[in-house]
């Protein structure tokens, strides 16, 4: 069902699995599930329990935590100690149903300093269409005066 | 010569009478227009009148004489001064100095709807909802009735959009109204209810 | 009609001259830009499996692809802070490489002899900055930084130690300055922020989280002393292995300035072409005094 | 990577070989210098002669170059069936509501018991099935169609009608417009039918205002019309059957249209209308009652 990525350099600053409370969600108020327009400005709004779990990459990746991975951890074997801390990428429907729950602001790619999820804003080798319906970039940044070949050369980012 | 002709002539009807078949389940194609393609004529005003002899009568009771309605004939004219001018200063934004924007000049519209975006899911709530935050003061303080209605609609709207209409869900259009803002804040799963304020 | 060649709008316009009058009605869609899709079977507008689903069964909540109602996929996964939970205080740059800065420069967008900041680069229109939504300015990347040719003298809000090396390397001159919301507003679009007859702010001290950053003489921030920028030039261009060229020093602005030339605190008519600088005392005495962006941390 | 310096070389050099190429027999206006010509050799130089409106035979002065950008542009006239749609329909405004249930008067009260009447359960004598009940989905209130088409699209618009007009040899170009000496409307008459102008005719005008012979002529003949450069559009570009510039509009529409085609920002720059609310509400407040809201 979920296709694993290992985002190794991302685990390192996580919290330690004793420090979390593991209490589930308690009383989050029914509108939050059900309410799209905001009443004030008649929009819709971002769907605030997805950008709780869920994260955007650049490329139009989702990707989410390991769920369960502080349950039981001593009973479970050293693979899973590992694995179940990388972060795993939602399939191309999760995704695309996660996009339809976002306002632009978060569908926008965004450009952070010392981001340590710079690594994986980008992909490589993959066959889908470059651009969307309306002739915008769905994986890389839009690049300022420059053509396509050498967009390739000096940036290598789809 | 000949035999093409006759080829061609066959070509049609068989075309035609495909069609006349089954018409629904061809494959999505390139046409003019859908509509014009599959509309039929159902009615051609035709009544068929097998036993009756002589002229139709009118659409009126008999020996009554009042006129059938219809609208009132009118002579439009193409170069009277409206229709000479029709479309005069549409890009004025274009080639005049800049100052001036089309959606200015909106003048036989309501004041708070110049130049708001018409086309759109939605769009009477979100019309609304401008109404309001515009004539929020004034319709409470002189005309109450109307507030209370408009508040009902809005209420009326917005569950019709929430919970029956699902068709929000989807790209939001940039229409131009709201500022961009990430309007979001975490929220600790870890707090006994999302009254608690953790500080 | 001519065997000479002719491009397809050549031909086109043939057709045209040759054509009767064209009139309102003439003017049509082209065959096939148009086409609405078609329904291909009863189902497939259904959000349920019958109608009666659809008008009295229980509708999925948002998002729903599987999992039970109560509790649908996107609620089963656990929180994560690191993901969005600072959006509201995480600063955007835009992204500027050199490639892209070189090819500006090429193009005539930019003029490399003079000095380069926030309203130059703004003012080719190729980028858009809102600084309402915490966009702080621009980062300059190292993507091409083997080829860059111009000396340039850049101010920027943040540089990568390999693109200021780049620039360092053909004798130009990076800074890293900070903007505060509002003078960055006005650096953005000083036109809109002239015409509004709004003062030209002054610039803010950063926060105390960036400080370090602007203090740093390795990021070559504008807060530190020229001495040890020039150390650290000389550092750099040692490890990396360059003979560092004479300094181009195009104009240097003051610590609070945002417009080259225009001191804080003056306001500017486009009509008249001037500048005026405040004369009353306690104006002078407020654009004098240095404050800090306490807005934000 | 071209340097500006050398395009600006190659520019110069094309523009002197057309110049050598065409000044065969014809008055100083054809050296025009064209801002950005194009630098293909495949592309033609539409020229157009100038006449004057003194006289009622043409009376050619001279040939003028125009930019083939803006009047040799590829006839696309779906792009102008665009314009033409976009211009007819973003102005219309519907002001017809219908009331719902809840706004008609009156319809609190159950008008018969629930069961044992034989008739239908009912709530309200103003639902949606009653004759004089509210309208459940029935058209509401103001509704403007109110959209702006992109600046390119626009822009390529006018090119485009501009260029049907020069190629069907109804674009004609004059020396002025303004203080013509004869209003005589059989005048007028004369003139379009010595010309050929067909049954139509707009005359645009760099100015505001227009005065002279042309008001008058534009008071008296309904088809006869006069407008200022800012005021064309592609509507009245193609229902007039001829369009008559003057120099000074034809310079004008060229520097508006190719500033524009040349624009640093993005052509399709959103329309936003949050730009203009302030200014539209503040040019509105003249016209609203001080203590009650606009009925809607």
């Amino acid at each position: 069902m979920f296709s694993k990525t290992a985002l190794t350099s991302l685990f390192v600053t996580r919290q330690a699995p004793i420090n979390i409370c593991n209490r589930g969600i308690a009383n989050i108020p029914a509108h939050e599930y059900h309410i799209r327009f905001d009443q004030r400005v008649g929009r819709k709004r971002p769907a605030q329990d997805v950008l709780d779990r869920f994260k955007r990459l650049n490329n139009g990746m989702w990707i989410h935590a390991h769920p369960g991975r502080h349950k039981l951890r001593y009973m479970k074997d050293e693979t899973w100690q590992k694995t179940s801390l990388y972060y795993e990428t939602c399939t191309k429907e999760q995704c695309e149903i996660l996009d339809k729950l976002m306002t632009p602001y978060w569908l926008r790619p965004k450009h952070y300093p010392n981001d340590p999820y710079s690594q994986y804003h980008v992909r490589h080798n993959i066959n889908s269409p470059r651009v969307d319906d309306r002739g915008n970039f769905v994986r890389e940044r839009k690049k300022v005066l420059l053509d396509d070949s050498t967009s390739q050369r000096f940036f290598n980012d789809c | 010569m000949a035999s093409t002709s006759i080829t061609r002539f066959t070509a049609i009807i068989r075309t035609t009478s495909v069609r006349g078949l089954h018409d629904r389940s061809s494959v999505p194609r390139v046409v003019d227009d859908r509509e014009k393609s599959t509309a039929k004529y159902t009615d051609a005003g035709y009544t068929f009148r097998y036993h009756q002899q002589g002229v139709d009568p009118l659409p009126r009771i008999p020996d009554c004489k009042v006129p059938v309605a219809r609208p009132a004939y009118k002579v439009r004219d193409q170069w009277s001064d409206e229709a000479a001018r029709f479309g005069q200063n549409d890009y004025i934004d274009l080639l005049g100095d800049g100052s001036v924007h089309p959606a200015q000049l909106q003048y036989h519209t309501p004041t708070w709807l110049r130049g708001f975006p018409g086309q759109h899911k939605a769009n009477e709530l979100i019309k609304l909802i401008h109404y309001r935050n515009l004539y929020d003061a004034k319709l409470k303080q002189n005309s109450p009735k109307r507030w209370h209605e408009l508040r009902k609609r809005i209420k009326y709207l917005m569950m019709q959009h929430n919970y029956n209409k699902q068709d929000e869900i989807g790209r939001e259009r940039n229409l131009g109204l709201w500022e961009e803002e990430p309007d979001y804040t975490y929220k600790d799963k870890s707090r006994r209810s999302f009254r608690d304020e953790i500080h | 009609m001519s065997q000479a060649i002719r491009s397809a709008k050549e031909r086109a316009l043939q057709i045209v001259e040759k054509a009767s009058r064209i009139r309102i009605q003439d003017a049509r869609d082209n065959i096939g830009a148009r086409t609405t899709g078609r329904q291909l079977k009863k189902g497939h507008n259904q959000m349920g499996h019958t109608q009666g689903a659809l008008e009295r069964a229980a509708k999925p909540p948002l998002g729903w692809i599987w999992g039970d109602f109560f509790r649908p996929w996107q609620r089963m996964y656990p929180g994560e802070k690191l993901f969005n939970a600072d959006i509201n205080s995480r600063r955007e740059y835009i992204p500027l490489s050199l490639v892209e800065l070189a090819r500006l420069i090429d193009l005539g967008w930019i003029n490399p002899r003079q000095p380069i900041d926030v309203s130059t680069l703004c003012a080719t229109q190729k980028f858009q900055i809102n600084p309402k939504i915490r966009q702080c300015g621009f980062d300059l990347t190292d993507e091409g930084a083997d080829s860059f040719p111009y000396p340039v003298d850049i101010e920027v809000q943040y540089a990568t130690q390999s693109a200021i090396a780049a620039v360092e390397k053909v004798g130009g001159r990076v800074r890293t300055a900070y903007y505060d919301v509002e003078s960055l507003e006005a650096a953005v679009n000083p036109k809109a922020w002239f015409e509004k007859g709004r003062v030209v702010p002054k610039r803010k001290t950063p926060p105390p989280s960036l400080m370090e950053y602007y203090m740093d003489a390795k990021n070559r921030g504008y807060l530190c002393e020229e001495a040890e920028i020039l150390k650290e030039r000389q550092l750099s261009a040692d490890v990396r292995g360059y003979s560092l060229p004479a300094e181009v020093k195009l104009s240097d602005k003051a610590v609070d300035q945002v417009f080259h030339g225009i001191p804080s605190g003056s306001v500017v008519s486009l009509a008249d072409k001037k500048v005026f600088a405040p004369t009353n005392d306690l104006h002078r005495e407020y654009y004098k005094n240095q404050r800090s962006d306490k807005l934000y941390s | 990577m071209l340097s500006r310096q050398i395009r600006h070389l190659l520019i110069s050099n094309r523009a002197l070989s057309t110049a050598t190429s065409s000044t065969s027999g014809s008055s100083s206006d054809t050296q025009r210098p064209l801002w950005r010509k194009p630098e293909s050799p495949f592309v033609q130089i539409p020229q157009a002669w100038v006449s004057s409106l003194e006289t009622i035979e043409d009376q050619k002065q001279g040939l003028v170059d125009l930019h083939p950008d803006i009047f040799r542009t590829s006839p696309r006239i779906d792009i102008l069936h665009r314009n033409l749609t976009w211009q007819s329909v973003y102005r219309n405004v519907q002001m017809t509501k219908m009331l719902t249930k809840a706004e008609m008067p009156g319809g609190g009260r159950k008008p018969w018991p629930q069961k044992k009447t034989g008739r239908a359960h009912v709530g309200s004598i103003r639902a949606p099935q009653f004759i004089r009940g509210g309208f459940a989905n029935g058209v509401r209130g103001p509704r403007t169609w109110f959209y702006m088409l992109p600046d390119a699209v626009r822009i390529q618009g006018l090119c485009v009608a501009l260029t049907l007009k020069h190629t069907q040899d109804d674009l004609h170009i004059v020396d002025n417009l303004q203080n013509l000496q004869n209003g005589d409307p059989k005048f007028w008459i004369d003139l379009c039918e010595a010309r050929n102008y067909g049954y139509s005719v707009l005359f645009v005008d760099d100015a505001d205002t227009v005065s002279g012979g042309l008001a008058e002529a534009q008071q008296a003949l309904p088809w006869l019309n006069v407008m200022p450069v800012y005021g064309l559009n592609c509507f009245s570009l193609i229902k007039y059957d001829t369009v008559v510039l003057s120099r000074n509009a034809l310079d004008r529409i060229e520097e508006r249209l190719l500033g524009h085609i040349h624009r640093a920002g993005p052509m399709n720059k959103k329309y936003r209308y949050m730009d203009y609310k302030e200014k539209i509400l503040q040019e509105a407040e003249a016209e609203e009652h001080p203590h009650m809201p606009p009925v809607v």
